[in-house]
C-alpha cells in the first residue's frame, strides 16, 4: 500500500508540476536576446547581407510590382491609397500584429493586406503562403528593415499577448514540449547539430534554405508544432496570431531583417 | 510572374574587370521529388543561361537539377566600351526570360 | 513587364515577363532516389574530357566544408589563367558523386572575361566529394576536389 | 518488496483508473509498476535485443539523437540538449533506464525528455500519433538492452 500511496502522491505532484511548469520557465533577459542571424554560419550570413545575393530580394521586387497593380472591383492598387511604400510603410511591419478596431483583436501583416483588399479594393483575399501574399508582405516589411521592433501598445491587445505567452509556455503534442522548453531554456544548444536559437520573429517573411522559398512566421510556427507531433493550427488561426504577438513582444527593440535568410 | 535581380556596374573605366551577378526566381523542381501520394513531381528547371554584350556571347552556363532554387550566378568580363548586356534564361516547359542592363565605359 | 534601372550606382532590378508562375512549393516529400556513383561521375567527366589526361592544379574550389543546408550551397570556382586570346580558360565543369545525377554546372568563358571565376549555388543531397575541372585553350584539363559535409536539418516540415 | 498491481501508465492517477488506452494496432499499452525510480520488470516479459536497440537509437525518426549524443561515429549530427549517452549503462540500472524511457516526467516534471511509453496526460496530440506511445514496448526493451551495454 505504501507504494500505491507514493504513486498517487507523485502523480499529484506531476500534475501540479505540469501546471507549475509555465511559471518556472525562464524568459530570456532582454540583454541576452539574439536574432537567429547570430546563430548562422558565415556563408548564410553573407547570403543575407548582400542584396545582390539574397534570394529574398526577388520577393521584394515582385511585391513592389504587386503594390502598384490595380485590382478588385474598385480597380485600385495599394499605391493608389498608400502612395510610395518607402514612405507610407516605413515602420509598419515593426509594430505588427496590430489591433483592428472592427474585429476587436489582433491581425498580422498578411491579414492586414487581405483586410485592405476586402475593404478598399473589393478584392478577394490572397491565399496564405502563396507567392503573391508572401511577396507583398515581404515588400511591405522590407520598408522597415533595420528598424527596431516596437509592439503595438494598444491596451485592448494585451489579453491577446498574454494568450500567446500562455501558448508559448504550454506543453503539447506526443513529445509533450512547449516552445519555451527549447527557445527559452535551451536556445544555446543544438538539435541534431542545428542551432536551437531563441525563435525570434524579426526576419519574416524569411527565405529559408530548407524551404527553398520565402515563407511566413506562421509557416515556421507550424513546422515546430508538427515537430512536437501536435495538432496544427490553420493559417490565420487566432492562436497563431497570438503567438506572433507574443514573439514580437519578446523581440522588442530587435532590428527587423526582412527578408532574412535562415537555414 | 518571375523576377530577375541583376547587378552590373553602371559605369566602368576601359579595361576594368567587372563582376556581373544575376539572381532569377525559379523553383528549379528537380524531378526527383514525390508527392505524399507517391507521384513524381515533374522536372521543371532552367537549363541554360546566356549573357551577350552588344550581341556577342560572353558567358554561358548549363544548369542542372542540382542548381539551387532561384539560381544565382556571378561571373566576370572586361569593360571595353559602353553598351548593353542581354541576359537570357531558357528552361523546361518553354520557360524563357530575358533582361538587359547597360554600362557606360569612360 | 519591365522596369528601368533605378538610379543607384551599382544596382538595378529588372522585372521581366516570363512564362512560369512561382507559386508556393508543392506539398512534397523528399526521397532519396538512386544516387550517382563515383563511376557515374567518372563517366560524366569523360564526356567532357574525351578521356584526356586531367592534371591536378590551377583550379581553386571554394565551398564551405560544413554547410547548414544542402539545398543551397555557395560555391566559387576560379582558375589561375592570364585570360588572354592565346591562353585562357574555355570552360569549367563541376561534378558530384552522391546527388541523383553527377553534374553541378557547366560554365563557358571567353578570353574577355578577364578573370576565370564563377560563383553559383548548388544542391547537395549528402556529404560528399566535389570535383571541378577546367578546360584550357591549349586543350589541357586541370582539376581540384573538395569535401563537403552537409548538415541534415533537424526541424523540417517532414514529420519526424 | 510490495509491488502495486495498479496499472499506472500516465501522470494522472485519475486517468490510470480508467480503462487502458487502446493502441492503433489494437495492442494495449502494457501495464507496469514503478519501484523507487525504476521499472524492474521488462514491459514485454522478455529481454530486449541490444543490436536492434542501437539501430533504433541512431534512427532520427525515434528522436533520441536529436537531443542526445553518444558513441555513434557514423552520425555526425547529434544533439547536445541532453546528456551524452556514453557510459549511461554505468550510471543507471536496467530498471532505472526503463523508467527514464517510459516516463521520465515522473522523476522530473520539468524534463524535456518525452515520455516514450505513455498516451495520456498529453494535450493536442496530432491525429497520426494519437493514442500511440512514441515507442512500442518491444522497442523500449531493445533500447534499454542497448543502453545497458554503454559502459565507459
Amino acid at each position: 500500500m505504501k507504494v500505491v500511496a507514493a504513486i498517487v502522491l507523485s502523480s499529484l505532484l506531476i500534475a501540479a508540476g505540469i501546471v507549475l511548469r509555465p511559471l518556472i520557465a525562464t524568459e530570456i533577459p532582454a540583454s541576452e536576446r539574439r536574432s537567429g542571424y547570430t546563430f548562422m554560419s558565415p556563408d548564410t550570413k553573407a547570403m543575407q547581407d548582400d542584396d545582390t545575393t539574397n534570394p529574398g530580394m526577388l520577393g521584394v521586387i515582385e511585391g513592389e510590382a504587386l503594390w502598384n497593380r490595380k485590382g478588385g472591383s474598385a480597380d485600385k492598387s495599394c499605391a493608389d491609397c498608400h502612395h510610395d511604400a518607402k514612405v507610407s510603410m516605413k515602420g509598419v511591419a515593426a509594430r505588427y500584429p496590430s489591433y483592428d478596431k472592427v474585429l476587436g483583436g489582433p491581425v498580422n501583416l498578411e491579414q492586414r493586406i487581405n483586410l485592405c483588399r476586402a475593404r478598399h479594393q473589393q478584392a478577394d483575399p490572397l491565399p496564405y503562403e502563396k507567392h503573391d501574399l508572401l511577396a507583398l508582405t515581404t515588400y511591405v516589411a522590407e520598408q522597415s528593415r533595420g528598424m527596431p521592433i516596437t509592439p503595438d501598445p494598444t491596451p485592448e491587445l494585451q489579453p491577446f499577448v498574454a494568450k500567446g505567452r500562455d501558448l508559448f509556455m504550454h506543453r503539447q503534442g506526443q513529445l509533450n514540449l512547449a516552445c519555451t522548453n527549447c527557445h527559452d531554456d535551451n536556445w544555446d544548444k543544438h538539435l541534431a547539430s542545428s542551432a536551437v536559437t531563441q525563435g525570434m520573429p524579426n526576419g519574416y517573411p524569411i527565405y529559408r534554405l530548407d524551404w527553398q522559398s520565402l515563407g511566413s512566421l506562421q509557416r515556421r510556427l507550424r513546422n515546430c508544432i508538427t515537430g512536437v507531433r501536435a495538432q496544427n493550427y490553420d493559417y490565420g488561426a487566432p492562436e497563431l496570431v497570438e503567438l506572433e504577438l507574443y514573439l514580437m513582444s519578446r523581440a522588442r527593440g530587435m532590428p527587423l531583417e526582412t527578408p532574412a535568410v535562415r537555414p | 510572374m518571375t523576377a530577375a535581380l541583376i547587378n552590373v556596374p553602371k559605369k566602368a573605366r576601359n579595361g576594368d574587370i567587372i563582376e556581373i551577378k544575376t539572381l532569377t526566381s525559379h523553383v528549379m523542381e528537380t524531378g526527383y521529388r514525390h508527392t505524399p501520394r507517391g507521384e513524381v513531381i515533374p522536372r521543371d528547371i532552367i537549363t541554360s543561361f546566356t549573357c551577350r554584350f552588344e550581341g556577342d556571347e560572353i558567358f554561358h552556363a548549363d544548369f542542372f537539377p542540382a542548381t539551387a532554387a532561384n539560381p544565382f550566378l556571378s561571373f566576370f568580363t572586361t569593360a571595353t566600351k559602353s553598351g548593353k548586356f542581354d541576359f537570357e534564361w531558357i528552361g523546361d516547359n518553354g520557360f524563357s526570360q530575358t533582361a538587359s542592363a547597360s554600362i557606360t565605359v569612360e | 513587364m519591365r522596369r528601368q534601372p533605378v538610379p543607384t550606382r551599382r544596382r538595378f532590378l529588372a522585372l521581366a515577363g516570363g512564362t512560369a508562375a512561382i507559386g508556393a512549393l508543392p506539398v512534397a516529400i523528399s526521397v532519396r532516389p538512386a544516387r550517382a556513383t563515383p563511376e557515374m561521375m567518372a563517366t560524366a567527366i569523360r564526356t567532357v574530357t574525351g578521356g584526356a589526361n586531367v592534371k591536378p592544379g590551377k583550379v581553386k574550389l571554394d565551398i564551405p566544408p560544413l554547410v547548414e543546408n544542402g539545398n543551397s550551397v555557395p560555391m566559387t570556382v576560379s582558375v589561375a589563367s592570364p585570360m588572354t586570346a592565346n591562353d585562357y580558360v574555355k570552360s569549367i565543369h563541376v561534378f558530384n558523386e552522391k546527388n541523383p545525377q553527377p553534374n553541378l554546372g557547366n560554365f563557358y568563358l571567353k578570353p574577355s572575361a578577364g578573370r576565370a571565376q564563377v560563383s553559383t549555388r548548388v544542391r547537395l543531397a549528402d556529404s560528399q566529394k566535389i570535383t571541378a575541372i577546367a578546360k584550357l585553350s591549349d586543350g589541357s584539363f586541370w582539376s581540384t576536389t573538395a569535401d563537403v559535409v552537409v548538415t541534415l536539418a533537424a526541424c523540417t516540415e517532414d514529420v519526424i | 518488496m510490495a509491488r502495486s498491481a495498479i496499472p499506472v501508465v500516465g501522470g494522472c492517477f485519475a486517468l490510470a483508473l480508467l480503462a487502458l488506452p487502446r493502441l492503433a494496432g489494437g495492442e494495449e499499452l502494457k501495464s507496469y509498476s514503478v519501484t523507487g525510480d525504476a521499472i524492474v520488470e521488462s514491459l514485454t516479459g522478455e529481454a530486449g535485443d541490444a543490436a536492434r536497440g542501437r539501430k533504433l537509437v541512431v534512427d532520427r525518426a525515434n528522436t533520441c539523437i536529436l537531443c542526445h549524443s553518444g558513441p555513434f561515429p557514423e552520425d555526425k549530427f547529434q544533439g547536445d540538449l541532453a546528456p551524452n549517452l556514453s557510459g549511461v549503462g554505468n550510471r543507471w540500472s536496467v530498471g532505472q533506464l526503463r523508467l527514464r524511457l517510459v516516463d521520465a516526467s515522473r522523476l522530473n516534471p520539468g524534463t524535456i525528455m518525452p515520455s516514450y511509453y505513455r498516451v495520456d496526460g498529453l494535450d493536442r496530440v496530432a491525429k497520426a500519433w494519437s493514442g500511440k506511445p512514441i515507442l512500442s514496448a518491444r522497442q523500449i526493451e531493445d533500447i534499454v538492452a542497448y543502453l545497458a551495454t554503454l559502459r565507459d
